[in-house]
């Protein structure tokens, strides 16, 4: 019976070939823990991936999959999903894959708001093809294409998913299982585009790239977990706070001078706190720099793709009648040649 | 007045883009089929969408051949010429025939238009057009006086002019007014002044040239003898997407058409878009790449996946038909041709994308490819290139072009009892203790069509090379070899479910043959009837089957001394054709974004007679 | 000489082929004028188009030009500007050609910000291909490919091109010639990826688009112009002001109850008040919709791609001298043959 | 101990990634090549970045070919095996020659790495190498013996298990260690523990092999009579960046690269973008569109522009490289090419994307295509390719593959002042009131380059067809065929400015033609001198310019009896050459995505010559 799946289930008989302690595992393991959880069959889950690293997904995740080529897994995601609005769509993808040659079929996905899950494994490197830098990579970046350091200034993420008019924009990272499996969840719940942002430790090409968001000592500081009606807290003992000066986000300590009623409160359903919320953005080796959130930073409702367009063909038969192939043929005038 | 009976005749319509050329030449088609003449039709659009009236680039034309025999072209050139402004004469002149008649408005040669048109004297007064015989009226002037009691605008009443042209050529031609009186009662119902307006300048252009003395005759064309039965007029892009509704109708597929507007294509996407309550999905995307990953990823759902473009979509899709191949799931690519290279004369037609279908792609990455030839014909071919990709679970590249697409013929349409049926067979559904195999093949080495919901088969596929049988990743080089040679045996094996070649017309030995695909039909089969009739042991085939060939061809090829391949390229189903049968084919090619006349070819078969001698 | 150069010395001899009526002319006009003013001789200037009626644009500019294929022009663009920097670039582009096909190559060019100049004439429609939707039209929009009313939600220009990072936004139309004629002035000055939208009429297959913005009677309540360091005013006789609740924009009406202090002070500087500014894109058709504004949102400074560029090669330059070609050839180990 | 000397030998260097035999077989390389000794290298690199240890997929080979005379390839079957671990063993046994030397790493055959390898039995102990001479030793134990008193970890210890391998086979083969410690002092300078275990492991596998007694002799290679000179080695990838480099000099243009990455083309990215002293400017483009697009627009200012590429990316390409084809600029279009179709074998080798070359875009669309064969000729074909691109205006398509990408062979690399001078013009500057014509053409059909910055020569170009002559928009029927004729003598041409085909070896009579392109010359060149010696009239001929064909081609095929085309691909040259020239040339096809060897062809030949006796 399907209501008993477990997480292995999700396993196929493919080795895993990622690099040793890449942060993909991670990933993999939290997505096959998650997929028993919201009680579908595996044969109505799709994954769909482009090309790179985190596009071998597919093989290792036993459902339907396709691993198809550099860039396209969102737009092949779409014509499965306005065809079978009833699977269960999830779309893998990397930041070269999904932001560079890809970044077209990514914003006009988000805007019409098919109902997929997009799950954008950012590395800030280009994996597979042996380290060249990303249009994530942080200026500077020192990489194989770039000996000199990086000089295009990288997208973020989920500004730009906001820009596009995406209806869920979120972020986590592979090694907090506990969160990721939870924005997971929420990415699946979602009716629309949800578009997730991971962070994925490339331990080859890359180590160390979110380290002050993983690392014990400075994770609590440097990111900040951000939840739906809650104060902005951030440090070991939530002590700090996000305050609005005006727009301006400031980090300020709880205690004396501010409590946490001074505090922004986080609304999923405000675009315009999400904007500002996807621009806490520093540089971590910036001084005073505001922690990076990770969380549901928006998320809203607006009609899917699919279900427009199905109602769409409804109409269309309810109102004209199934179509009649001969009426079709025979057009508006004939003439007939008698024997 | 005497009534002359004539065999056949070419009329071109020709004026500014505003002056309703189209809608007169269609209504004037319309009434001639409905006589049971046979004919052919070819409208020739302005590059621009409303270039500035008068000038040369704005002259929108739209040519009809009819006759009491077998037509099978818009006309190499005309016999009547209808112009409505002097850039409509100066564009068109250098296609008239001898002695061809040219009816002009000569409100429309006032020297505003002569300056846009480029003409440095007048063309009614300078003798130039003295081995014509033109007819003069003031068409404007007669149209405004006609309609002088309606309150309608200068401006409204000036659009009807068309309908004084219609009714001129009407009785000319010894025909009846009602079809177009019913035409524009349906158009105009909610407009009744307009109405008013319009009939009455059809019939004061009727009346006009029944006063006039101009004719020492009128004429008539007697029917064609057409097989008998219920016809209608087709153009090429509504075929393909009538012939794709009834292909999802014959397979039981619900059709996806992802596509990404482009001249002369878009029009497909259009008709289907309004065929919704056919269970007919379209999805505009945001590029050629999206449209067909967006069809990869609806065939992978089980629907009758197609996509629609021209040459410059084409070659962006190219990426993506690769894995299409890889993947062997049923996809209909269809290229509408125009000519080229790059952005080229987008709205001219040509057929210079066949070797793009055939090799323009990365690697070994064999695919069907099937031509239309003619606009009723692009419904059959449609058909049967939605059947192969269905039945044999591979991608398939329809060629149909510019021509083809919005030229018209009438068309003895079948019903959908008689179409073929298309075999369409999802994988069942499966224990979950047996492994599923996506790879193992059939005895026509086709893998079975396994879509998402179906139990026990899930499994994963992609770009990589996969493992014979079981689909998984393989690098293993004999593996490799292997899959290579098998997409390739996958498509040509295609060859043994197709209809041997047949000749089209002319015997089946002899001095040369015709070989041609495509829109080049109509001017072969002109070409060889005539060739025929003159003597000449030729004749004519014409392939729907490019990859793979039928079975016979070389062998057809071999009866015949010699084989002339024409194209409107420069020269590449003639390439395709000597390297495979070793066969000294001479190509005939046309690169001017317009048709093959029959006169070129049969002009072409006796220079090459008479050189081989 | 250089410095007299007039309007009319910018038209080309070939016929300018657009409808009659099109807002496109008005357009290449304001170019036309402007082009004089920025002092630049004419061989110093290259217009770069895709394809689309608008993109017929650099035939009908006596400057170096390319009218290249759809959607690449950004990308043409950008590689011309990174080996030429001294050159003048403008980009003419469409709502298909630019959002559409050409999407990424826009917003890729945007986060590099190169130093050109982007004309994007946004009229809602494909004119060139005869009347489809694109990814601007409104949703429901009924047009050649979609009988039934369009279902794609429409992109929001101006916030996808904040989102995409963005230096410079802004918006203009066809029908104020003195406000076009402004904004491409702003354009041409800011130094930096400049992205102006250009609301243009397609009389043809789109009429009256933008009529509420353009006609006399509604232009001063359904736009609004902005201009930096002022408060957000419209209406005919600036009557009218925005004022901002917390971060929801709201119209109000000066006089007894509010005043000049109370509204929101436009600050192009700032990121946050832009990606409101954009947000501000009701469809005009809503019951207590608030102006469309119109002028310039956001203007900041960063560093151009091919400023950086160059500042490598030359720093390069001057830590390794200029390259050697013959140790370049010889390689780090060599050996030899005796004859 | 007896020293043999030999005359040539293959030896493959095979274990995990991890296990630094690309290092190991690159050190022992540059030790033979400084003696003098010809070789040629090709590394086998395992698909995935880093493989799970011990895995099939893992392993990573490098294989080196050297000898006392000309060597031309990387060698078919091996020699001597190195073998670190069993999957080592299993991935490479089927490569061996009958009585090869196996040195095995006992460590790596332990029950892990046989249950990884999928072994069922150990082959050390099974009985199943009895036809080999496998020497066994425990690298893993003697290196970390050696290493006892370092106090690095024992992970940094097992790192160095690869020098003492080399040092055993320095002794084997009767080396000095100089270079190699040359090396590593350089590498670890700033790590002196390091340096140091690899020193003492080095040395200790070095004396082992002196005490042990496994070897009954040593082994040693007379140098090769190689010309006199300085040599180097050379990987394909860095000579195409070179040449580039040089391009730009003998031309005094700027070289700009816009590149998107894709294996195997990425290095020249890389390589080139620590060129940026020699003015060299790398824009890493957001796809192949944007990398094409960006590379169009740098030439249209007057750069040497480049993009570099592999099969898929190509594909992509497609319709940006039409539009500099109706532009006619500069342009030169590199593309590794690599197993397909699709993404295919990513990391392997194969000659399939020439018909693609070729015929890969929409409508009538020329481009010259020049193909590089070994991994030096690479410098050459590609500084010509570049000569070409400029001096006539045109994109060039450069073809490589993953062979000659990362193969190595010595090369005598050339001076500045001995390379071939680009002889580049801009349009000069004109008077306002001259009218300019951008493509008035001069006798090699040239049109100017007339660059932004230049007075006098504004001027616009686009994708739509020209007028000639003037470069405005012209939609006129005839002019359009005179531009499509007048783009492909453009091409053709150009066999007037280079040289005429020759014989690389062999009569320029005989009973078999092998004509090749690309990277099978290396096994072309060995089987055609097998041949000879065996007494066959056979030659070989090597295609550096497939478009256009040099003149005398058709002649010198009609020299033989038979040609035969060898190609790592389904038959994509020899579809050219029998459409073209009518000469029914055989195939001989392998697509296995790794090289043709030369055995193959010899007994490719000689069936032929059997079956057509
Ligand atoms: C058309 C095409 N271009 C380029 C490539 C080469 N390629 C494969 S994956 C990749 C980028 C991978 O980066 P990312 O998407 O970040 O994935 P990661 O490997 O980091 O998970 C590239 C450039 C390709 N396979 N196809
Ligand atoms: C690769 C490619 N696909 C499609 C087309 C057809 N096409 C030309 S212009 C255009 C869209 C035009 O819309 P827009 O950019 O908004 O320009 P407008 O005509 O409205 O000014 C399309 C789809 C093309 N020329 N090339
Ligand atoms: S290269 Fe990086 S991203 Fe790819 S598998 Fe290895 S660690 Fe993971
Ligand atoms: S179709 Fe529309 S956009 Fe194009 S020229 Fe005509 S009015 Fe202008
Ligand atoms: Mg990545
Ligand atoms: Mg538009």
């Amino acid at each position: 019976m399907n209501d008993v799946l477990k997480a292995k289930d999700f396993q196929t008989d493919q080795e895993v070939r990622w690099c040793p302690g890449c942060g993909d595992y991670s990933i993999l393991k939290q997505v096959h823990t998650v997929l028993p959880q919201i009680g579908l069959k595996r044969e109505d889950i799709v994954v769909i991936s482009g090309i790179g690293c985190s596009s071998r997904f597919p093989y290792y995740t036993n459902t339907f999959g396709m691993h198809s080529i550099h860039g396209r897994a969102t737009a092949i995601a779409s014509g499965l999903k306005a065809t079978r609005p009833e699977l269960s769509v999830w779309i893998v993808t990397g930041d070269g894959d999904g932001l560079s040659i890809g970044g077209n079929h990514l914003i006009h996905l988000l805007r019409r708001n098919f109902n997929v899950q997009i799950l954008l494994f950012n590395n800030e490197i280009y994996g597979l093809t042996k380290g060249q830098y990303s249009p994530t990579s942080p200026l500077g970046k020192v990489a194989k294409s770039t000996p000199m350091g990086s000089i295009d200034h990288p997208f973020n993420p989920a500004a730009l998913a906001l820009g596009a008019d995406a209806t869920f924009v979120a972020r986590s990272m592979d090694r907090d299982p506990a969160h990721l499996q939870q924005m997971l969840l929420r990415s699946h719940q979602h009716v629309g585009a949800a578009f997730l942002e991971i962070y994925q430790n490339c331990n080859i090409f890359n180590d160390g790239a979110f380290e002050v968001f993983t690392d014990k000592g400075s994770k609590l500081t440097a990111g900040m977990y951000v939840q739906d009606g809650q104060p902005l807290v951030f440090g070991e003992n939530n002590e700090y706070g996000i305050r609005l000066d005006g727009f301006q986000p400031m980090a300020v300590q709880l205690g004396e001078e501010y409590s946490k009623d001074d505090l922004w409160i986080h609304d999923e359903k405000n675009i315009f706190k999400a904007q500002i919320l996807t621009r806490i953005f520093d540089e971590q080796s910036m001084e005073g720099h505001l922690p990076r959130p990770f969380g549901v930073f928006y998320a809203a409702e607006r009609a899917t793709y699919e279900d427009m367009l199905n109602a769409q063909v409804e109409q269309a038969i309810a109102s004209r009648g199934v179509g009649n192939l001969d009426l079709l043929l025979r057009g508006s005038e004939t003439w007939e040649i008698e024997a | 007045m005497e009534i002359k009976p004539i065999d056949h005749v070419v009329i071109k319509f020709a004026g500014d883009s505003g002056d309703g050329m189209q809608l007169t030449g269609g209504q004037f088609t319309n009434n001639t089929a409905l006589l049971g003449a046979d004919l052919q039709t070819f409208p020739d659009f302005p590059a621009e969408i409303r270039a500035p009236a008068g000038t040369l680039a704005g002259v929108s034309g739209f040519q009809l051949h009819f006759g009491s025999h077998k037509i099978f072209t818009p006309g190499d050139n005309c016999d009547v010429l209808v112009a409505m402004n002097a850039a409509a004469l100066k564009v068109n002149i250098k296609n008239l025939n001898p002695g061809a008649i040219i009816i002009v408005n000569t409100d429309g040669f006032d020297s505003k238009n002569l300056r846009l048109a480029h003409y440095e004297t007048n063309p009614l007064d300078d003798h130039s057009l003295d081995h014509f015989q033109v007819i003069r009226i003031d068409v404007t002037k007669m149209t405004r006086e006609a309609l002088k009691d309606l309150t309608l605008s200068t401006k409204e009443k000036d659009r009807c002019k068309n309908m004084f042209v219609l009714g001129f050529l009407y009785y000319m031609y010894n025909r009846q007014l009602d079809s177009t009186l019913r035409f524009l009662e349906q158009k105009f119902h909610k407009m009744p002044e307009v109405l008013e307006a319009n009939r009455i300048s059809l019939n004061t252009g009727y009346s006009f040239a029944d006063t006039t003395e101009v004719f020492t005759s009128r004429y008539t064309v007697e029917p064609a003898s057409l097989a008998p039965g219920v016809y209608r007029s087709i153009v090429g892009n509504e075929a393909v997407a009538m012939a794709l509704v009834a292909a999802s109708r014959r397979s039981g597929l619900p059709l996806f058409l992802g596509s990404y507007p482009i001249t002369p294509a878009s029009d497909i996407l259009h008709y289907l878009s309004k065929y919704k309550n056919f269970g007919v999905r379209t999805f505009q995307a945001e590029d050629e790449i999206a449209a067909i990953s967006a069809s990869i990823g609806a065939a992978f759902g089980g629907s009758l996946a197609v996509t629609t473009t021209s040459g410059p979509g084409m070659a962006l899709k190219a990426e993506a038909m690769g894995l299409a191949v890889m993947l062997e799931i049923p996809l209909l690519i269809c290229n509408i041709q125009r000519a080229g290279p790059s952005t080229g004369l987008p709205t001219k037609t040509e057929q210079a994308d066949l070797l793009q279908a055939l090799y323009g792609r990365n690697g070994e990455c064999p695919m069907p490819v099937i031509a239309a030839s003619t606009p009723s014909d692009a419904f059959h071919a449609t058909l049967e290139a939605a059947r192969i990709a269905v039945e044999h679970m591979t991608p398939v590249i329809l060629l149909s072009d510019g021509y083809i697409a919005n030229g018209a013929e009438p068309w003895r349409f079948p019903q959908e009892k008689d179409l073929p049926e298309i075999h369409t067979a999802f994988a069942p559904e499966q224990q979950e203790d047996t492994v599923f195999h996506p790879y193992e093949r059939n005895e026509k080495l086709v893998r079975p069509w396994a879509i998402p919901g179906t139990k026990g088969l899930e499994h994963r596929i992609g770009g990589l090379e996969k493992q014979a049988v079981t689909g998984n990743i393989s690098y293993d080089p004999d593996n490799h070899e292997h899959m290579v040679k098998m997409r390739e045996a996958r498509v040509e094996i295609i060859a043994d479910y197709i209809p041997e070649q047949a000749i089209a017309l002319g015997p089946e030995k002899g001095q040369v043959l015709l070989l041609g695909w495509g829109s080049t039909y109509g001017a072969m089969q002109g070409a060889t009837q005539q060739l025929l009739s003159e003597g000449y042991a030729v004749a004519h085939a014409h392939l729907r089957y490019i990859k793979p060939f039928p079975r016979n061809l070389g062998q057809l090829m071999q009866q015949f001394d010699h084989v002339m391949v024409p194209e409107i390229n420069n020269g590449q189903l003639v390439k395709v054709l000597r390297d495979k049968y070793m066969v000294p084919a001479v190509a005939f090619n046309k690169i001017k974004g317009v048709p093959i006349t029959s006169r070129e070819l049969v002009n072409a078969v006796i220079d090459l007679l008479a050189n081989k001698k």
